[in-house]
């Protein structure tokens, strides 16, 4: 259903690009990858519905190439889809796809067909969205409002927004209040200690040292901060006499032992 | 076109930039919208035609201007009524937005979230304008009263449902948590609707006259020679 | 007084009260000034019959609320009153767009259809603006937000209804009314349709059809054999 390769329309497209370039130096006039396919895809001014994905891919391969070639930087939503296209297309231009294969690459070329439909309708939607006779500029309110009769509506006014904004005023508060809370609950060389004293005892065997970790650690942060103070406090164990350390190789587990175990 | 049509057509524009205008219209500008040659007095005319006795409101000459007023009579009418609209305080706003959060919520819990005490008056708006109401009262020591929302906040603020409110992450991602963003990674803080479910079903533990006591709380004085008062 | 003066009366009075605001006024506002066995139909006539095509100002209905606006007919007359307004970026206006043809719409499924996650502030501008707000969460895992348009919305619009959006049948008979994502469920996980069957609120401008129907419907050809179509 793509046709590979209609000549004269490649061509085209390599002449056009320097064009293109020069309009788009930069990606930041694009909604994102697939509002820069819809611009590149107006081009070949088709229905949309029946655009031809192979062309169209290597028109996008391309012109990310180039903003590449100009150092220029591109976000890894376009990369992203540049990798994709990159894909679909050596599907597209397989010989002889194998069968079952055959559908799958169809519906992702549909697929593709269709975010780009569904986008330029939505598009176009916004256009028209935006040029309706809009309150304040064709149409217009009272100007002399006249404070006549609030009955049962709220003497005092308050909107939506008002009331969302203000508690994430109180939240953003309360977030800076607890990041203290938080740092407190990192281990201490002194609490890991502490914690080893008590459980060396119970091992009678070489452990690993990470065993000796406590069971509730959720946050990686607390994890890091868990496995370090353990480390420092069993070396400080160590010079002490009270445990012994060994490990078979640089970067393999620390394994720990009571100094009274056999 | 008749005569009559094009007049009306004069009528019409005249209408709309009276109406559209904070503060009376010279005759002098409403010309610049009609001819030269097209007298001014019968366009006032077919307008307050329009807007006869039997209407609501009149065209009236206000200094050397026109402009649209409520006729007297219906004013007059709806004015017992009148009541003037301020935007609610600061503190209220607060304290409405923490109890539609943590519902149901004590008077102390608030106090503690927003680390100052309440003041008597804002429990007291709150309440009178029906947008909060007690919600029973906690099964913990001194057995405190708890708030929670009223559906009048839910018709005010254009709620279906309290859970509509947006969660912490979706305020975040609205733009509307200002300060501390950089800290959502580090803190994953629990989303709030969780909150509502997690309290015991508060209704149900109301006792007799939850109102009485509430509206005492909030610093109202309650007639208690009746039992009126129930919620 | 004949029934006809009564009714006169009474719409006197609501056409005061509406003319009176700049905002939409809410049926059951109005309702508090007439009584209650008294029908809001026949009022509502008597006063379109004032405001007919002939005057510059009509009522129009708003939501559950009523409002006086001018015609747009007498626009262009009244142009130097034209409100100074921050234009909407196109990021803004194009979210603001798949709102209103998609709602309720979750904040994920607007990236997915513009194939870039939403920039903060995006949603807070259409939120200050009051042109969106929350309707409901759905019955998927995380219980996602959906976002709707607003009375104030359609106020602004100068639409009657949601249903009134511009070529809004032709978008969902070209099936280009569907959420879900194409490509990235394709590129790793096959899509779950059924997520989207299952909105708390049901009340989606569409009905609800799996993803390869609507691509059909689009005009894009679709593998129909058994097996092809269920991606």
């Amino acid at each position: 259903m793509t046709q590979p390769g209609d000549k004269s329309f490649e061509a085209d497209i390599r002449h056009k690009n320097g064009r293109q370039l020069a309009l788009f130096v930069n990606l930041e006039g694009f909604e994102g990858p697939i509002d820069l396919l819809l611009s590149l895809a107006r081009d070949q001014k088709v229905d949309l519905t029946h655009i031809a994905i192979l062309p169209l891919a290597e028109q996008y391969l391309n012109f990310i190439s180039s903003a590449r070639q100009l150092n220029l930087e591109i976000a890894a939503d376009y990369l992203l889809m540049a990798a994709w296209l990159a894909y679909l297309k050596s599907r597209l231009l397989l010989p002889e796809p194998e069968p079952e294969g055959d559908e799958e690459i169809i519906d992702m070329a549909d697929a593709l067909r269709y975010q780009l439909v569904r986008l330029e309708a939505m598009q176009q939607a916004a256009k028209r969205l935006i040029s309706l006779p809009r309150l304040g500029q064709r149409r217009f309110a009272r100007g002399a409002v006249e404070q006549l009769c609030i009955t049962d509506e709220a003497v005092w006014h308050a909107g939506l927004y008002d009331l969302l904004a203000c508690y994430g005023d109180i939240r953003s508060e309360l977030e800076n209040e607890t990041l203290t809370i938080s740092a407190t609950k990192l281990f201490s060389v002194e609490e890991a200690a502490e914690r080893l004293r008590h459980l060396i005892g119970s091992m009678p065997d070489w452990t690993v040292l990470e065993n000796f970790l406590p069971a509730n650690l959720r946050e990686p942060i607390d994890r890091r901060s868990a496995t370090a103070s353990h480390f420092v406090a069993s070396l400080e164990l160590a010079r002490d006499g009270l445990l012994k350390l060994r490990q078979d190789a640089h970067y393999t587990p620390l394994y720990i032992k009571s100094k009274d175990a056999p | 076109m008749t005569e009559k049509t094009v007049l009306m057509g004069y009528a019409a524009t005249v209408e709309a930039i009276i109406f559209a205008s904070d503060k009376p219209v010279r005759e002098r500008e409403l010309r610049h919208h009609i001819p030269d040659e097209q007298d001014m007095v019968p366009i006032i005319e077919v307008i307050q035609q329009r807007f006869d006795a039997s209407c609501g409101i009149e065209l009236r000459q206000v200094g050397d201007g026109w402009a649209f007023r409520t006729r007297v009579e219906v004013a007059e009418q709806l004015n017992q009524h009148k009541q003037v609209e301020r935007p609610l305080s600061r503190a209220a706003l607060e304290v409405l937005a923490i109890i539609a959060y943590h519902q149901p919520i004590t008077r102390a819990e608030i106090e503690e979230i927003r680390g100052i005490s309440l003041s008597k008056g804002t429990m007291d708006i709150l309440l009178e304008l029906t947008w909060i109401k007690p919600r029973g009262r906690r099964r913990t020591p001194g057995r405190p009263l708890t708030w929670g929302t009223s559906p009048a906040f839910l018709d005010h603020f254009g709620l279906d449902d309290i859970t509509d409110l947006p969660g912490l992450d979706e305020l975040k991602s609205a733009g509307l948590l200002r300060k501390g963003q950089m800290l959502g990674a580090l803190m994953d803080t629990p989303p709030t609707n969780q909150d509502y479910d997690a309290d015991e079903q508060g209704d149900d533990l109301l006792d007799e006259k939850p109102m009485e006591e509430a509206m005492f709380e909030a610093g109202l004085s309650v007639n208690s020679d009746e039992e009126g008062a129930d919620a």
